[in-house]
């Protein structure tokens, strides 16, 4: 289980990494133009952590991802993110995940999110592809649908809360200075939060 | 634009940090493994005040580091806020028993990197309190934002807090007058020319050869209005009305002036925008005690400036006037 | 490129001199009709000091008087230097029959209008004497050329002269004091970004993304050769280089470091710049007295930076640190 | 006469006026890129002064002259051009000026602008025009020319020397710390003497 989730872990690592001008650009647009350069500092370190350790429990793998985004990362999202796998730490089991399961992890996430950002959806950030996407999966749950068709449906609807954040103004973030000229531009938050989930399902399946 | 005098983006801040201490002949200390810059004598048997966040301010914060400002000053990577080990790490070091004040800029980033570094400390039963800097009036303080930014008022939250800390003051004391310069001070800044971070390809906004941003931030973030370039008269005219919309201040009360160049702004040109506040301000009725012309909060090579207004009385006109080790203020 | 904080290319001199004098609360005063910023209390009982030269580079000259440096500064047009009869009024009105010294940096403009002015100020009993500054070894000292030109060591000369004239010193002695400065130090610059004249089309020369200008003037003069931009660490260490095998430096000897800024170059650089600087010069086993980092002499809005060594001795090192009420040096 | 002279004067004043941003690209080659900012401010001084008094004297206008760019020009040619023209304040007659008094007025603008600048023909300099042209005068006046073939000769010469200085290193003025990058440009100072030469010549043909 462990080296799965680790696995899962350095492709999304690799995933941020590769888009760190994508990210960065998109924050230059609304923010300080640092997005991509903040997460993929703190996943290059992250990967030489993971492929220099062996691992047997999944909540070890998410402390230390949550650790070293917290101490790597900076600026918003490093609080966000690092709050976000840690509360992920505390309730992720070493078992195959059910429906069940990921409604939890996303939750934590989010909690973790909120506590530290105080931030609702709709304020343009990376809660409005994450909230969605939870609220997909638990709708799946609630409906009783396979994981696999789960997985699916939150993946569309996670792109769709990430595209949202086009029309939205941000309330929250640097993005808020802007006022009414952040809208016509993606989130960047929202958009390393897609690529993270894209990854994880991506992989997962 | 674009060229850099610089070895590795990667490397900019460390670097830095430890030319900062280079240039202070033992004066300053670089803690291990963190871009935190310390007084060499610390902890000190007073309370100790800790301020930072992204690079790229200089010499914000590292340069006000010293007897009578601050004990620590922690930088992150350029315009990105430092994380929570590194400003523990600074809390710790300077900590002597009698409680740290954190002076930290209004972004989402330093405030939640900076309460996580102060959970920690309280954790380590280090006694802790914090102020935020809000006195960009380029931002709407209204629930549509995160509130006003922090920008080159700050510095005069040093000055204070770190004067009243020297002269022995409490914990609550000392916070107590950091908060007394926040209510009292207010800023906007405008830049005609963007600036570039080390490790992006471009910067982050663009203006025509005829554009100038009105309401810029401290991290290259765009402003809230790009308008034709104007006569700097005109522009410190807009700004300063900006601000003393925002800041009341009446006939014959005193205040400090501070004109602050972006970064690549010549001196010259901060100079002829002081001539115009000081006519303005002069025509509203209002006793300038003390004018600083220069660099105190900087956007890397950004050219532009800011205005910083800070409604004195008897008591912070003392606590401005102590002695410092540190000259630029 | 090409916008400026300014109102009228015309009066930008004027307007910065307004400018320069209302920031000083009273401590200076500008000349009628003339960009002559003088000590308010001038003329004071002791020689006096007189610089100036063409504007642009500020804080030079206007930012070094005052108590303990210059009794005035005599502002010419941008990179132009000042004429005849504005050096003489300021003559006239610092000197307080103890004589004055002036300091010149070594540019053929330079050198003649303060000669006429002497020349006026002669004929009407004023005893004057003059040094000329030339610290800058990008020049060859050599019958093909004027010889160095005068750049940021200047300050220097200011420093220590203004120190010596303090103490009560004599003409001949103040003079005895600059020259040994000037004999001491050595100065080297460069450019990764040229500057424009406020009333000028275009930048002096243009380089290319990938290029540097060494050698460079504080006029936006070309330097003495376009190469591709290297590293700052090898930038800092082709520029000692140059400066060392002109200076004679015995290992364990003295010195003091300057890392000056061209006025749009980022601290942040600066500081950069001055980490390696201070490990060549150790590696060298030469003492670093004390570090100067920021700017001190500029060209406008050049982004580039210049590096001074002074070579010290007992007498220098008690003059560099009299006090004087300019806080920059 | 003084009003023919006053004429010239203005006429000079404009054309170096005119000029500005050309001689100031040349200078902007090889100097600091003011040369033609700095004459045209001290010009301009000039022609409200001409234009707002009555001379009897031609002595008096080229002492205005001559006062007018010391304390308006600055820089290296300000004291040049300044004693150039304070020199011949000193001998020039309200006679009419045959060729023998042509050549001593040009010696004396020599002599002022030597006894400031201290530099000789072949430095790259407004020199390189002028020497030239007033030993074209002597020579004239050695072989006995009229006057309108010595001032056409002369005029010529100018030009040549001015042109010469292209293929010149300077050794004087901040073009030497060009060393031999300073070869290739004209030298500004020795356009603007080749400005004012040809003026006064062409006006008083
Ligand atoms: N209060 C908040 N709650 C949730 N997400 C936030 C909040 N503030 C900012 N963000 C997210 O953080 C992203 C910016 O991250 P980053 O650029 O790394 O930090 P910074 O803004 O400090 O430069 C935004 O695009 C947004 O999605
Ligand atoms: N020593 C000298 N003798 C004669 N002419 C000189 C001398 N030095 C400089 N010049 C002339 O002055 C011109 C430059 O004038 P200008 O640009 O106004 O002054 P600066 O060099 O001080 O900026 C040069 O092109 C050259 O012709
Ligand atoms: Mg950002
Ligand atoms: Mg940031
Ligand atoms: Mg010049
Ligand atoms: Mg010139």
């Amino acid at each position: 289980m462990a080296n799965k989730t680790k696995k899962i872990l350095l492709e999304t690592s690799d995933v941020i990494i590769e888009n760190k001008e994508y990210l960065t650009e998109l924050d230059a647009a609304i923010g300080d133009g640092d997005h991509g350069i903040n997460l993929a500092r703190g996943f290059k370190k992250l990967k030489e952590k993971l492929e220099n350790e062996t691992f047997t429990e999944r909540n070890e793998l998410f402390k230390l991802t949550a650790m070293t985004l917290i101490s790597n990362v900076g600026g918003a999202s490093g609080p966000l993110y690092g709050t976000a796998f840690l509360n992920i730490s505390k309730v992720i089991s070493d078992e195959r995940l059910d429906l069940d399961d990921l409604v939890e992890i996303a939750e934590e996430a989010i909690a973790g999110i909120q506590k530290r950002g105080k931030a609702e959806a709709g304020e343009k950030t990376m809660l409005d592809t994450i909230i969605p996407a939870a609220e997909s999966l638990k709708q799946s749950r609630d409906n009783n649908l396979d994981l696999e068709t789960a997985l699916n449906n939150c993946l569309e609807t996670a792109a769709e809360g990430m595209k949202n954040t086009i029309e939205m103004q941000a309330t929250k973030g640097r993005a808020s200075y802007l006022g009414e000229r952040s809208i016509g531009h993606q989130d960047p938050g929202a958009t390393s939060a897609y690529l993270m989930i894209k990854t994880f399902i991506t992989s997962y399946l | 634009m674009g060229k850099k005098l610089i070895n590795d983006p990667d490397n900019v801040v460390s670097e830095m940090i430890e030319g900062i201490v280079m240039a202070s002949h033992q004066r300053l200390e670089k803690l291990n493994d963190y871009n935190v810059v310390v007084r060499k004598d610390a902890p000190v048997e007073k309370v100790a005040l800790v301020s930072g966040g992204g690079s790229g301010h200089e010499p914000a914060h590292a340069g006000y580091v010293g007897q009578g400002m601050l004990d620590a000053a922690v930088a992150g990577d350029v315009f990105t806020s430092p994380t929570p080990d590194a400003i523990f790490e600074a809390i710790k070091t300077v900590d002597s028993g009698n409680g740290v004040l954190l002076i930290i800029k209004n972004y989402t980033g330093d405030i939640m990197n900076f309460e996580m570094a102060a959970e920690m400390a309280e954790a380590e039963g280090i006694e802790v309190d914090h102020v935020v800097v809000n006195d960009d009036v380029a931002v709407e303080d209204s629930l549509y934002t995160t509130g006003r930014r922090g920008v080159a008022g700050t510095v005069f939250v040093h000055k204070i807090a770190g004067a009243k800390a020297a002269q022995g003051a409490d914990l609550k004391e000392v916070k107590r007058s950091a908060e007394k310069v926040i209510k009292n001070v207010r800023t906007k800044g405008m830049a005609i020319n963007p600036c570039q971070l080390p490790a992006a390809e471009k910067t982050t906004f663009s203006l025509a050869e005829d554009e100038m941003e009105m309401g810029i931030g401290i991290h290259g973030e765009p402003g809230t209005e790009k308008t034709k370039l104007k006569k700097v008269d005109q522009i410190v005219e807009l700004l300063l009305d900006d601000i003393l919309s925002d800041l009341e201040i009446k006939t014959n009360e005193k205040v400090t002036l501070m004109i602050n160049g972006m970064g690549g702004t010549p001196l010259m040109e901060l100079y002829i925008a002081n001539r115009k506040a000081n006519q303005l301000l002069k025509d509203k009725g209002i006793k300038i005690y003390k004018t600083y012309v220069g660099e105190f909060m900087t956007s890397l090579e950004m050219e532009g400036l800011s205005i910083t207004i800070l409604k004195l009385d008897d008591d912070l006109i003392n606590l401005l006037e102590a002695e410092s080790e540190i000259n630029l203020l």
